[in-house]
Parts: structure tokens; sequence; C-alpha cells
């Protein structure tokens, strides 16, 4: 178990170091140069070959990149080349945003996925099975910042009953924070709930068929005691790695309900970014994502052999 | 013997309904779909215009007819990418060695950290917007999922001894795995590729949503929606036509999926 | 001599097709059954009905009493079987190695036989599970395993003791050696063997292998297309069978003839509602004549009989 | 006794790493083969014998050279194949086929069984003539259109009886068969039992056929080997070795073989177990 | 927002009453002097940082941090006498020597392009602490209007350390905190020297996306729009009495620009044909709601040398298509390739509908604004054709120049503006107007329509501006 352990963590570090290298390549080719974008329309050649310098733009790509690196290793994120602030402490608090949101909309997703996908799965071949496979198909067929626009048209500007928009951070005003928290976390959970149901439900189902369970209705359990004693842990392994993939996904996928709720996390960081030409930045946010998308990899490695025990003994 | 599987059937009729449209626009819409035409702007739907005009004048029928095409495009372009590259992959890393398959897979996995709407930025900032670059990114971020059930699927194959007896027949590698092992996947491949499908969908409308779409004029349902925004309480219309198309064209490759998946379970399959 | 279970007239459909018809069966208390057949000729459909644990889509039809339990065990609510299951009727299946759940440890999953019928205080339950690992013959230690750990014979021991651990009155074993090396199977057996007898429970015991049921059955069903077709003692039955079918399967496992060649039954098992009406064995038998197109009457006593227009054993040439 | 010798085994090993347990010592082993040797003579019908897990398929998969052994040798009709190349074992192919266990998963489910069976052909080269294929068809007992149809469409004897066709097809001089009926049922095994003994004949093969089972084993073959946990622990004529087993192993294993007549005559299932060896 | 009952600085105007601005456009950055765009001036210009001389609303140059100013006959020599009351939100009083750095300042340390309209500068010395003398190399007119915009900002000597991210200035107001990506807080300024604003702090919010924007407005999460983006949206204000709609000029002239280097664009009378087959009226009902201004040229009506030009080349197909044979550019393709703004996106494709009608062929490229379309077509002026809304007051010379992505190359044009800036004020409304006219005629580009300011807010908030023709967005005449 302690071998599986240290194999992962070394999968995990050597995927962050070709990550790291992948990211900057892939930065180092986007075109557009981040200095004339950060001087303007008709900023003067010799401008810009001054403003490359400053930014270290000038030097070798190696340089460059085992700079940034190093950076990294100490926490050091860099300075933006466009606002000249500090990235870490802004990469910080976006992170902290859509990290509130992507979990509170995982837990919304959770908190419809299990039991419904449960429920359609024990009842597949009745009509409230259907009707709950029904509808979560239409859920998953739903692009989230669709969502997002009509709980905004129903919820704030008709009912006004919630903020349409906007972003308080918990420690300033925890009612307001909640409030608006709400709708987006909604529209990120409703639809990823959706999406998962669909496989808890199969996870249910082949659970279901499992010899197992059979022997554990004819000890006496009744159906559904069955499956919340036997079944449920079993199915849990094939979910938890889909949610770990998912949770990956809504790190950024939380961009466009960001966008539409106005909401200042990681995702627009990266937007804005991108369209700033500010590579810095960006290269930052990108690798701070595929550090978090690694990271839940590993945790959920790590999860799997909490589950199942037969990953634990190695004989 | 063989039961009417509802899924497949209410897919499959869904798919092909879009197929024919998009089919149908290249030879005929009720009107040219990029003609502005200001004096017919915002009409409520009639008659003449069956689901009215959007700002432009442009009749809205014949732009989601003709941005069915792109849905399709879309599509095609992304699951093209996906399985060209994650099928023989899969194989692959079920056919070689140990550790060459374990790097394979390490490779594979490395580019799950990649999401799909992240590749999609990035690509359409270093290629330009369009949708055939964010298709292209689309389906990159596709292989992973593509590779790994195909992988196993394989592997499950290559345990067989029917390869086993193509082996001893005299059959090397290569040709047991065109011939035994990618007949023998095709069902997963199917399946896969109607999911994925799905989701190219879904990641094209986001990445309209966004400005990384599909650019202008060529219709497609997510821009439509994007524009739609601003009529969203003078005329929600505009944004219930796509956002319909969209939610069911979706629905209909899921639906096909699952109903392909019900089909291939050799689960189901034994009772024969 | 009271019998413990009595089946009249079982049917089990799915949708349209039949699937098994008309089975009579009587197991007495301390009394060794067995039901024996080819794959497909509806033994486990048979004892699943009993236990009311068929497949979504299969219905079972006809009477089912239990010694015991007022009610009729078809059609009764799920409420009303989960108490009888595990408790009255227990029963170990074909496939050792998916039987167990594999992240429960073994030691709660033999206990928690008990604890869902109360029928041992929960602090009692776990001495209880020792002492029937003990008695399948498993190390002590093996309370604290998980499934994966054990190999197939010993996770088999396993569902034994679980099925024995209520002292049921009947025991259902469906194939539980199929999967097992002799050596091992020659255990399992002798464990079954004793644990019902030292319970004095009835044993419903499935298999296709003749020279088990003959080892350890006193009495035996032959099954076919999903009929009963002979039943009997077993010393009757295997040495004077009665039913053409029985008279062939007796002929095809005999491997110790002289000759290379072996007696065959020709043809094939059909597959499922594709047997013939009448005799269900009239498309293979060499004595089938247009008579056997009508269902053969049972003959002789439900503890002795056979359904064959032409039996063996009279003046057949 | 002085027929050439067909398939010569010799002290074969085969080790299958394990995944790694601790970072400090070598990866464990599983002992599949641990040094067997035995010799089939050509004409001979051989049986191997022995529990699941024992290394029965591996011992055979190394003598088709489907897999490598980790030392020792394995000589097929003079030739050392242990150590020859994939592209150098075309006589190999030509002159050994095999039957496998599993008449689900031997036969390819997306083939006609025209081209299950002409695959050999095909690979070696031969004509794959229509003639052939509906030849070994009817040698098989199927009708020739059978070849139209899919594996799915046959039941479990009849896919037998295709595998076997698909082994005969290039004309092999040796025949593998790894427990070709332990998933059929009692009257259609006595007909694969029958076919395979006809085929034997006629042909002239020389058999070596693997089984759980001492009984097939002893109505089929000559000669038997014993093989208890990659070894082999006994070796000699079928009827000697189930009359008067040597070794420990074979004595408890031929008392465990429940059979009608001691049945009928009273055994019970304690006498199935050896007396006194725990299991 | 609303009026709180603590009177903590009951001295002030307004209390301690807070309110909320919904923008557009977020600043990258704070510093001006390094980082292009309209959104920082817009934010701290007139509120931060003040300049000596400001526009008015009628666009008439007026007083601000100079009290007055003479010009010398030669017109190249300013005295400036300035107030002596301002004080820099660091403590120190401003003086003629913080105006002579701030002038000298632009030459040396800015980095932006607008800094050009200093290089007329020979000197700045300062006479004494309230007076300031400047010397031009040659007469402009233009340098005391540019000295109204982000160049003549104010600085103090000792508060240009952080630019980014603390600016010091001498306005009614103090930066105070900046969310990014959401929002930045600005808090009156109690030691300002002139009349002190209502509002004791000030919060613009940014939303990228217009519906987002008038959804807050509509849940009370703001208090005003400053710039409506959707302007088909503006019905669900209009007709409700809560608010009032305000609808003004700008200076954004939305320019479909040729790129007159290319051989097609060589031909006058490919260019009067697109300009005569775009229907404007049209145009500007379908892609901005029919709010805005037709314009006939660069001018905005604002300027004092506004003339309506649209009848220089009317909507006139059947002319524009046999102007389009006649020059032989009929049935070429033409590519447009617009910067990634909803105006540009949603008029692009009217555009090539209209041209197509003519006998055009018009692929749409969609660049990424900023960056990708500041490389490809701004820099590099590979495009052909492109829309832009060139906002940036009195900018015709600056846009139609040999130089710039227009590639408009023109001698007269040249010497027309020459002669304005130079002459006294009679001669430069003349000679603007002429050069206005010599580029309608010459149809150097099309002017699809100025923008219009539009601005929607709570009805009881008072003095929003109605026209945007400078750069800043005034927060201190706002009250409730
Ligand atoms: N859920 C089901 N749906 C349809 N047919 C079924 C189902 N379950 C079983 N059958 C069919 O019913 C017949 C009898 O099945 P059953 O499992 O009782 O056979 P069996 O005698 O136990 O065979 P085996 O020896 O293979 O276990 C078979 O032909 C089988 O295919
Ligand atoms: N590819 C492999 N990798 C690792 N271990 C293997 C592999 N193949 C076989 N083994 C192991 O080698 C041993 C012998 O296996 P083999 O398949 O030869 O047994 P067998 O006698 O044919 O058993 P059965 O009767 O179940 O077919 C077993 O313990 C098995 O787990
Ligand atoms: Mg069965
Ligand atoms: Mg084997
Ligand atoms: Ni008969």
């Amino acid at each position: 178990m302690i071998l599986r352990l240290i194999e992962r963590a070394a999968v995990f570090l050597v995927s962050l170091a070709v990550s790291s290298v992948l990211v900057f390549a892939f930065m180092a080719v986007l075109p557009g140069d981040p200095a004339r974008v950060a001087l303007g329309v008709n900023a003067s050649d010799q401008a810009v070959a001054e403003l490359r310098r400053q930014f270290g733009l000038d030097r070798p790509l190696p340089t460059q990149y085992f700079d940034w690196l190093g950076g990294l290793l100490h926490g050091d994120l860099g300075t933006s080349y466009v606002s000249k602030v500090a990235i870490g402490p802004q990469v910080f608090d976006r992170l902290q945003v859509t990290l509130w949101l992507v979990v509170a909309g995982m837990v919304i997703a959770l908190v419809v996925a299990v039991p419904a996908g449960t429920v359609m799965a024990a009842r597949h071949r009745k009509v409230s099975g259907f009707a709950l496979s029904a509808v979560s198909q239409v859920g998953v067929a739903v692009p989230a910042f669709l969502a997002g626009i009509l709980l905004i048209v129903v919820f704030a500007v008709k009912l006004g009953w919630l903020p349409a928009n906007g972003w308080t951070p918990p420690a300033q005003d925890p009612g307001m924070f909640l409030k608006q928290l709400i709708l987006p976390a909604l529209s990120l959970g409703l639809v990823q709930g959706a999406v998962l149901t669909r496989y808890v439900r199969s996870a249910v189902l082949d659970v279901l068929r499992e010899d197992y369970l059979r022997t554990a209705r004819a000890k006496g359990l009744r159906p559904f005691q069955a499956l919340w004693r036997h079944g449920l842990r079993n199915a849990a392994v094939p979910v938890v790695t889909v949610l770990g993939l998912q949770l990956a996904t809504l790190l950024i996928g939380a961009v466009v309900v960001e966008r539409v709720f106005v909401i200042p996390g990681l995702g627009s960081l990266l937007l804005d970014g991108v369209s700033n030409r500010d590579l810095l930045l960006v290269q930052d946010v990108v690798m701070v994502l595929v550090l978090a998308v690694l990271l839940v990899n590993f945790i959920v490695d790590l999860l799997y052999v909490a589950l199942d025990p037969r990953l634990r003994t190695a004989s | 013997m063989k039961r009417l599987n509802p899924s497949l059937v209410a897919g499959g009729v869904i798919v092909g309904v879009i197929v024919l449209m998009a089919l149908v626009s290249f030879v005929w819409t009720p009107y040219d779909a990029t003609l502005v035409t200001p004096a017919s702007r915002l009409l409520k739907p009639s008659w003449s215009h069956w689901f009215g005009t959007d700002k432009f004048g442009r009749d809205v029928l014949s732009q989601i007819m003709v941005g069915s095409r792109t849905t399709l495009f879309v599509g095609v372009v992304a699951v093209g990418v996906a399985a060209v590259i994650g099928v023989p992959l899969g194989i692959l890393a079920a056919m070689v060695r140990r550790w060459s398959s374990e790097v394979i897979m390490r490779a594979n996995d490395l580019l799950l950290a990649f999401p799909a709407l992240l590749l999609a930025i990035m690509f359409g900032a270093v290629f330009g917007a369009s949708t055939l670059t964010a298709m292209v990114a689309i389906g990159i971020a596709s292989v992973p999922g593509f590779a790994r059930v195909i992988r196993s699927g394989a592997l499950q194959v290559m345990r067989t001894e029917y390869v086993l007896a193509a082996r001893a027949a005299g059959r090397r590698p290569w040709p047991i795995a065109v011939r035994h092992v990618l007949p023998n996947v095709t069902s997963l491949i199917t399946v896969q590729a109607s999911v994925s499908f799905a989701i190219a969908v879904l990641a094209e409308a986001a990445l309209s949503f966004l400005g990384y779409g599909t650019p202008p004029p060529t219709p497609s349902w997510g821009r439509m929606l994007q524009e739609s925004q601003e009529f969203l309480f003078s005329a929600p219309r505009l944004a219930i036509f796509p956002g319909v198309a969209i939610a069911i064209a979706v629905l209909g490759f899921n639906l096909l999926g699952d109903g392909l998946r019900d089909r291939f379970d050799p689960k189901l399959e034994d009772r024969r | 001599m009271s019998d413990v279970l009595t089946v009249r007239g079982l049917s089990v459909k799915v949708r349209d097709t039949m699937l098994v018809s008309d089975v009579d069966l009587t197991v007495g208390a301390g009394e060794r059954v067995g039901l024996i057949g080819e794959s497909g000729s509806g033994k486990s459909l048979t004892a699943l009905s009993v236990l009311g644990l068929l497949p979504e889509d299969v219905h079972a039809g006809g009477s089912v009493r239990l010694d015991g339990v007022d009610h009729e065990l078809i059609g009764a609510d799920e409420r009303r079987m989960s108490r009888i299951r595990g408790r009255d009727i227990a029963m170990v299946f074909q496939e050792p190695m998916t039987a167990l759940n594999p992240t429960m440890r073994i030691g709660d999953q033999v206990a928690e036989a008990m604890l869902i019928h109360k029928t041992r205080p929960k602090s009692a339950a776990d001495a209880a599970a020792a002492d029937l690992l003990e008695l399948v013959q498993l190390p002590s230690e093996t309370r604290r395993a998980y499934p994966h750990q054990l190999s197939g014979g010993q996770r088999q021991r396993v569902v034994l003791a679980l099925a024995l651990a209520n002292d049921p009155s009947l025991l259902i074993c469906d194939e539980p050696t199929t999967a097992l090396d002799v050596t091992v199977q020659a255990l399992v057996l002798d464990l079954i063997v004793r644990g019902v007898m030292d319970r004095s429970s009835a044993l419903l015991f499935i298999t296709h292998d003749l020279a088990v049921v003959a080892t350890v059955c006193e009495r035996v069903l032959v099954m076919y297309g999903g009929r009963v077709v002979e039943s009997g003692p077993v010393g009757e039955v295997f040495t004077r069978p009665r039913h053409r079918y029985t008279e062939g399967l007796l002929a095809a496992s005999d491997l110790d003839t002289n000759s290379r060649r072996l007696t065959t039954i020709p043809g094939n098992v059909p597959p499922a509602g594709k047997f013939p009406s009448g005799c269900v064995f009239r498309t293979r038998c060499a004595h089938a004549t247009a008579l056997c197109e009508e269902t053969p009457e049972w003959s002789g006593t439900e503890a002795r009989g056979f359904a064959c227009h032409h039996p063996a054993g009279v003046a057949d040439v | 006794m002085s027929e050439p010798t067909a398939i010569q085994v010799v002290d074969l090993v085969r080790d299958y790493p394990r995944p790694r347990t601790s970072l400090f010592q070598p990866a464990p082993v599983v002992h599949a083969l641990r040094g067997v040797s035995l010799e089939v003579k050509q004409g001979e019908r051989f049986g191997i014998v022995g529990e699941s897990g024992c290394g029965k398929s591996t011992l055979l998969r190394i003598i088709a050279a489907l897999d490598r052994a980790t030392s020792g040798n394995v000589i097929v009709e003079g030739t050392d194949i242990t150590r020859l190349p994939d592209r150098r074992l075309r006589f190999l192919r030509e002159n050994l086929q095999l039957v496998f266990q599993d008449p689900m998963s031997s036969l390819d489910p997306r083939m006609r069984v025209r081209d299950i069976i002409a695959e050999p052909l095909v690979v070696q080269g031969h004509p794959a003539s229509g003639e052939r294929v509906r030849e070994l068809l009817e040698a098989v007992g199927l009708s020739a259109d059978a070849g139209d149809r899919y594996p799915h469409q046959f039941s479990g004897g009849q896919r037998q009886r295709i595998s076997i066709a698909r082994a005969l097809a290039p004309r092999p001089r040796i025949l593998i068969a790894d427990e070709p009926v332990s998933a059929l049922d009692v009257s259609v095994r006595a007909q694969v039992l029958n076919l395979i003994s006809d085929l034997v004949d006629e042909l002239n093969l020389t058999l070596v056929f693997v089984s759980h089972d001492l009984s097939v084993i002893k109505h089929v073959c000559d000669r038997v080997a014993v093989m208890n946990a990659g070894q082999i622990v006994e070796t000699g004529y079928t009827g000697d070795v189930y009359a008067a087993p040597q070794h420990p192993y074979t004595q408890r294993l031929v008392s465990a073989i429940p059979t009608l007549q001691r049945a009928l005559s009273g055994a019970t299932t304690s006498d199935l177990l050896a007396k006194g060896d725990a299991p | 927002a609303g009026s709180s009952t603590s009177g903590s600085s009951g001295s002030s105007p307004g209390g301690d009453q807070k309110l909320s601005i919904g923008l557009v456009a977020e600043p990258a950055s704070l510093d001006f002097t390094t980082t292009d765009g309209a959104a920082i001036p817009q934010l701290l210009l007139g509120n931060v940082y003040e300049t000596l001389v400001k526009q008015d609303d009628s666009g008439k140059i007026v007083p601000s941090l100079a009290k007055s100013w003479t010009v010398s006959a030669d017109r190249k020599t300013y005295t400036f006498d300035l107030v002596d009351t301002a004080k820099f939100t660091n403590g120190k009083p401003f003086t003629a020597n913080d105006a002579v750095f701030s002038i000298n300042r632009v030459k040396t340390a800015w980095t932006i392009s607008l800094k050009a309209a200093m290089d007329v500068v020979s000197q700045a010395k300062a006479l004494s602490p309230t007076q300031l003398q400047v010397t031009l190399a040659k007469p402009s007119n233009d340098w005391l209007f540019r000295m109204t915009t982000r160049i003549g900002a104010m600085f103090s000597e000792s508060g240009v350390s952080a630019l980014a991210t603390d600016p010091v200035g001498t306005g009614p107001f103090k930066f105070s905190k900046w969310n990014r990506g959401d929002s930045i807080v600005m808090v009156r300024n109690d030691d300002y020297w002139g009349t002190k604003p209502f509002f004791q702090q000030i919060t613009l919010k940014y939303f990228k996306d217009a519906t987002a924007l008038n959804n807050a407005l509509l849940t009370s999460t703001i208090n005003v729009i400053g710039t409506v983006q959707a302007p088909e949206a503006l019905s669900q204000f209009t007709s409700n009495t809560k608010y009032q709609v305000i609808e003004g000029t700008t200076n954004g002239e939305v320019l479909l620009s040729f790129n007159n280097s290319r051989p097609v664009f060589k031909d006058i009378r490919t260019r009067q044909a697109i300009r005569m087959a775009i229907d404007h009226k049209a145009l500007l009902d379908t892609c901005f709601a029919g709010r805005g201004k037709l314009i006939g040229s660069m001018v905005p009506p604002t300027d004092p040398w506004y003339e309506d030009l649209t009848g220089i080349a009317p909507y006139d197909l059947a002319k524009a298509k046999s102007l389009l044979q006649a020059s032989g550019a009929a049935g070429k393709t033409l590519r447009l390739r617009l910067p990634t703004l909803p105006y540009a996106t949603s008029c692009g494709q009217v555009v090539k509908s209209m041209l197509e009608q003519a006998g055009l062929k018009v692929q749409i490229d969609q660049l990424e604004f900023p960056a990708a379309w500041l490389t490809t077509v701004f820099k590099n002026a590979d495009y052909d054709m492109s829309i832009i809304a060139h906002v940036e007051p009195r900018d015709l010379g600056a846009v139609f120049n040999a130089k710039y992505y227009t590639r408009y190359d023109d001698p007269t044009l040249q010497g027309y503006l020459a002669a304005a800036d130079a002459g006294d004020e009679a001669a430069q409304v003349d000679n603007m107007k002429k050069a206005a006219r010599r580029l309608s005629e010459q149809a150097a580009g099309d002017w699809l329509f100025l923008l219009p300011n539009l601005v929607v807010a709570d009805k009881n908030i008072k003095g929003l501006p109605q026209n945007a023709i400078t750069e800043s967005f005034d927060l201190s005449k706002l009250a409730r």
C-alpha cells in the first residue's frame, strides 16, 4: 500500500513536470507580442523592445523556463506584464472564488445525483425510474450557461428573490455571499448532477447485477437494504472516478457560469489574461489548473484504495 | 428475441432528423440564412417565417437548418480527431509490452489535466477563433476518453482464445489488431463516439457563448443563442429556438449512445 | 415424515416464453433431494422461484409452500419473503468468486446473516460467526480477511457457513461445486452433507453431474426442457432409468466403456422456448413416434415416476 | 515403442512477474512451471491432468510457441522451438494446432464460420478454397451451409466442432486440446469426445489432451502426466495411474472423483476425502 | 446603496452616500502612461488626476487647475496662472514645478503612442509657484486641446513610484480599492480644493457581458449603467418609470476602414461604390437599434467644425453597382477582418450582406480583440476592410495618414490639417471643415455611424453627462 502511494506520488510529480514544459512551450508559440499589447496601438518599436527587455522576454527560452519554474517552486508566480502587480495573490484569490463555486456545485450535484441515480437504477423498469431517467437525460442536454440564464431570468429578474450576479467574499458578508452563491452553484450543480446521475445509475445497475447482491438478498435483506449495505460502497468506485474527472472539467468549465454571473473566478482571470496577452499570468493560471486537476486525480487514486480492499494488499 | 430499445429508437430518430435537416439545408432553406433584410427584422413567428426573424431580419428557421450543419461538423471533427488518435492509441497500449503501455497511458492521463474548454481557449488564442480549431481542441481533449475505453476493450479481446487461436494460426500482431481487435471494439467506438458527439456540441455552444466558437456569419446554434441574449425579455423566442435545438441534439446523441451501449452490453446480451 | 417443501405445478415464464412448466416437487425433513439436468433445463429457475429471487421480467406461477410458513411463497411480498430467506430457506450459489461482497470482511458478512434475523444478539453474532467458520474448516484469521484473499474453495465454504448460520429448515445448493476442483469439491460436498445432517435440514441439491448427485442425495429428479421427466430414489433411477432422456444421459456419462466410442444423445439441447411441444425430448429421441406430439402423462407416483410414452425397461423393441 | 518423438519438453520453467510490493526487494514471481519434462511419441494420445492453476495451459502455450519459457527447452519434431523467432515458426504453425476450452470466446464473434476455418490457411498462404472449408465442416459433422453463419448462431458443442475444424485446416500432425469438453454438457461432451477420437484415428494425429477430469483423460488417452503446482508428479499409462496411483497427490485426486458405481454401491461424501491427509 | 443616518461626516454634501456604476471594460492597470486603452482615463481623468484645462459639455476649453491662460502673438508661448489651493492626495501642494515635471515626463517616461502630442513642446518652465510657461516649437491649436486629455494630467513629483496600483492626483476622488475582475472603489477626497462631490463612495463595477450589466441594474445591484452595450435591451428601461435613459453623442466614429494601399482601393470608384452600397439608416437600425447618429465624415457634432456631410455619398444601390462594374472590382472578394467586439460583429454582418448585394464578395474573419486584431490589422495592415470605433477626440488627422493602418496618403488633406493647426481659431475651423469634406468626397473610409452616449440610471440620480466627449467619466457632478 505504501508502495502504491509512492508510485502514485511519483506519477503525480512527473506529470506535473511534463505539464509545466507543455504549458510553457504552448505559451511560447502564442502569437501576439505581450509588450505590444501592453503598449497599445502605435507604440514605437524601440519602446516595445525596451519593454520586452524589462519583462525578460528577450532571453533564451530555456532560461525563461527555468526562471519561471524556479519561481513557482518558491511560490513566486512572477509579476504580470500588464497590470504590473504580483500574480500569486491574484491567482490565489481567484482560485478561492472558483473553488467555492465548484465545491458548492459539486455538493449540489452529489445531493441530486446519488439518490436520484440510485432510485433510477433500482426502479429502472418502473415508471418512476423511467421518469427520473428522462428528466436526467434532459438535464444532461442543457448547457450550464443556458441553465444560468434561465435561473437569472426566473429567480432574480422576475421574482427578485436573489441577486442576478456579483460576488462577495464570505469573510466580508456571509449572508450576501450565500445569496450570490446559490444561483451559480445551482446552474453548475444541476447540470453536473444530471451527468453524475447517469453514472450513478449505471454503477448501481452494474452492482445490482452482481452475485453478492443476490447473496445478500438470500440472507434476508430487502432490495433497498441490500443495495444500501452492500451495493453503494462498491458502486462508489466508478462514481469517484467520474467525480474526479468532473471536478477537473468544472474548474475550467465554471468560466462560462462565471461569465454569466459576473464572478471573478480563475476562469475569467484566464480569459482576461488571454485577451490581454498577459502571458505570464495565463501560464501561471493554466499551471495552477493543471496542478489542481492532477491533485484531484491523485486524491481519487488514494480514495480507490480506501474504498476497495482489493487494492490494499499487494498479494 | 431482440426487443425494441426505446433509447436507441429515440436517439436514432433525433439524430436522423438533424442529419436530414443538414442535408436539406444544402439544397433548400425557406430563406437565405445569412441575408440581412432590415425591413423584416424581429418578426414574430408567422406563416411566412415559422420561427420568426432575428435582429438582422434573417429567418430563424433557415438559420437553425443551416446551423445543424455546424453542429454536425463540430461533432464530426471533434469525434474524428478523438477517434483517429484515441483508437489506435488504445489498441496500441493494449498490445505492447507492459511498461510501454504504462507510458502511453500515463501520457494519455496527462492530457486529462487539460480540460476541453481550456484547450479550446488556448488553441483559439494561437490559431484564431474558428470552429475548426475549437473542435480540434475538443477532439484532442476527448482523446483520453477514447484511448481508455478502447484499451480496456482491446485488452479484453487480447485475452480471448480466438486471438490465441489466430496467433497459433500464424497471424502477426498487426494483422491481429486489424482483423480481430478492431472489429470487436467497434461497438465501444460507436458508443464513445456518440457520447463525445454530445459533449462536442455542448462545448461548441459554450465556446460560442464566450466568443471563441464559430465566427459570424456562419450560422451556429451556439452563436444564435449568444446573439439572442439582449432580446431575452423583448423576444425570448430568439433564445428558445436555438436553446431547444442544442438540447435536443445533445439529447439525441446521448440517447443514441445509451441505446447502443444497452444493445452491445454483453451483460444484457447473455439472455439470448 | 412431514414435507418441508412442497412445490405444485410450478411454471416460470419470461414474457411469452415458458422456461419451466408444471414442476411438482417435495422435500421431506432431513431428506436430500437432487435435481439434475443439462444446462438450460430450468434447474436454477426452479430454485430461484422457491426463494422468490427470480430476475426481473421472469415470473413464476403455481404453488410453493414451506412447512411452518402459513402463506404461499409464490407472489408473497418482499417483506414476508425477506423474513423467510436466510432463516427458513438458505441458498448456496454456483459461482463462489463473485458471491461475496468484495469490500466487506468475511466475519462481518457471516455475522450479518444472523443480525438481519436477530437470531443472535450483536454481541454473540461475532462469536457465532467464528464458530461457523471453524465448522467449515477455515482458520480463525479468515474472519478478518476480505474475499479476494481466499481461494474459490474457501469462499464457497464461507458461503456455506453463511447459509447454515440460522439453521435453515431447507438448504438449496445450486451447482455449488461446479467451479471447484475435484479435491476441493470432495471437501465442500462433505461439509454440505454434514451440515444438513447435523441440523436435520432438508437439502435440495442442483447439479448436472450424475455421480455427484448419486453420492450426495437419496432421491433425484431429472429435468429436461423445463420439465421434470423422471423422479425416484437414486439407486432406482440410475440403475433402471425409465425415461429415454435419463437413459441417454446415463449412457453418455459412462466413460468406463471399453470401446473408444461413447454412446451419445444425438442433436443439441434446444435454446429456451425452442423445445418441441408434446414430449420435450422427442426431437432427440430414437424412440419417438407420432404419439410423442402429445404431452406424456406422469406415470407412477410422485416418489417414483416418469413422463414418457415409450419408457425404457419394458419390452421396447 | 520405437515410435519417433513428437514433442519433447526438457526441464521447462516459466515464471510470471507480479507487481512489485516493495521498492527494496525484487519483484515477486509466480512459478507457473517449475521444471517440467515430458516426452510425447508420434501417434500417441497423451493426457495431462491437474487442478486449476497448476500450469497446464501455460505448458501448452509454450509448446505452441505462444509464450516463452523462462528456461528449459521444447523440441517439436526434432526442432528446438524454444528460442526461435516468430517468423521462423512456420513449420510449427502448420504441424501443430490447438483447440481451446471456452466455446464462447474461442471464435471471433465478428467473423463468419467460413473465414474462421479458413484463417490458418490464409495466414499460411495456402489456397483457402471453399472446397477445403466444406470438407472440414463435413469432417466435424456440420452442414456445408454452416460456413455462412456467425458463431453465436451455434450451440456450445457445435462451436467446439468449428474450433476443431479450424485446427485441422492446415493438416497438422499434432493436435493439442486444452480442456475441450470442460464447458460442455454431458450429452454433447460424448459427441465431441467421439469426434476427436475418430479424427485422431483417421488422420493419424498425435494428441495432447489436457483436462482436470481424470475420467475423461482415462477414456481418451493412452498415457497421462499428472501435474500439481507447476510440476509433473507422476507419468504413466492411464489405466495404471487410475488403478494404482503412486504419488500422494494422485491418490488424493483419484479418490476424490465421484463415480456412479461407487455411489450406487453406497459410497458417501466422506469416502471422497482420501483418508489421512488434510486438504 | 442608500443613505444612512449616521452623520459621521456631516459636513460633506452627500453625507456618506454611496453609488454603484456598471461599466464594461475593466482596466488592466491604473497606469495610463504606459498602458493604452480607454478604461483607465475613463476612471481616473478628472476624478483622480486633473488637467490644467478641460472641456466643458459643449466642447469648449475651460479652466481647471489653471485659473486662466494667455497665448503669445506668435501663438507659440502659453502662460498659465495656476490655482494655489490644490493639493495632491499625498499631502503635497500642487505647484508650477509639478506641472513642469508632468509635461516633461510625458516625453521621457510615457510609452503609449498618444505621448506624441507633447513633442511640439520645446520648453516648460515655472515662472513662480503659481505661474507656468510653455513654449512650443511651432504654433499648434491641437496642443492646448490635447492638454485636456490624459497627457495633460498633473502628477506629483513624489507620487509616480507606483502608478499602476497607487495613483496620486489632485482630483475630487481618491482611489481606494480594487477587487480585480470585479470592481474598483473610489472615495471622496475630502481635502479637494474645488466643489466637493456629493457621493462619499462610488463603486465602479465591471461587466464583460452586456446582459449581466442590464440584469444588475434591474436587480438594483448597481444604480447606473455607464455605457449601454446592448441597445436592443434598452426598451425594458425606457418603459419603466423607475429608470431614466440618457441619450447623447460621443466621439466614437464607427469606421468601416479601407486598406487604401491595396490595389482595389486605389480606385476611388470602388471606395465610393462601397459607401453608396450601404444603407446607413437601415444599418444603424439593425445593428444598433437605431440609436446613434449618422455622420458623413470623421467629425462628431460636438466639434466646432461639424457639418452634416451625409449627403455626399447617399445610398444608391444601382449607382454602386455600376461604379463597381466600372472600376472592375465587381465580383472580387474582400476580407473584412473584424475585431471581436459586439458592434463590429453585428455591423460586419450587415455590411457583408449589403456589399454582396452590390456585387462584391465579402469574407468575414474574426480577430480576437485586442491582441490579434492589433497585430494583424493595426500593425501589419494585413486586411482589406475592418470595422472599429475610433473614440479618441479630434482624431481625423491621426486616423487618415499614410503611416496609420488606413494607409491613406493624401497631401491635400495633410495641407488642410497643417493649416488648421497653425492658424487662428477661424482658420482652424475653416480648414478642418475642408479636411472633413475632402475625406468624405475621397471616400477614404465609410463612417457607419457615431456611437451614442447611452446611460441608464435610477430615476433620482442627477448630474449624468448628456454627451461623452471627453476621455473621462466625470463622477464629481453626480448626486442624488
Ligand atoms: N432472465 C432471463 N430471461 C430470459 N431467459 C432466461 C432468463 N434466465 C434464464 N433464462 C433461460 O431459462 C432457461 C433455464 O435457465 P436456468 O438458469 O434455470 O437453467 P439451468 O438448468 O440452471 O442451467 P445451468 O446448468 O446452465 O445453470 C435457459 O434456457 C435460460 O436461457
Ligand atoms: N500471463 C500471466 N501472468 C501472470 N500469471 C499468469 C499468467 N498466466 C498464468 N499465470 C499464472 O500461472 C499459473 C498457472 O496458470 P495456467 O493458466 O497455466 O493454469 P491451468 O492449469 O491452465 O489452470 P486452469 O485449469 O484454471 O485453466 C496460475 O497461477 C496463473 O495465475
Ligand atoms: Mg443454473
Ligand atoms: Mg487452463
Ligand atoms: Ni418420448
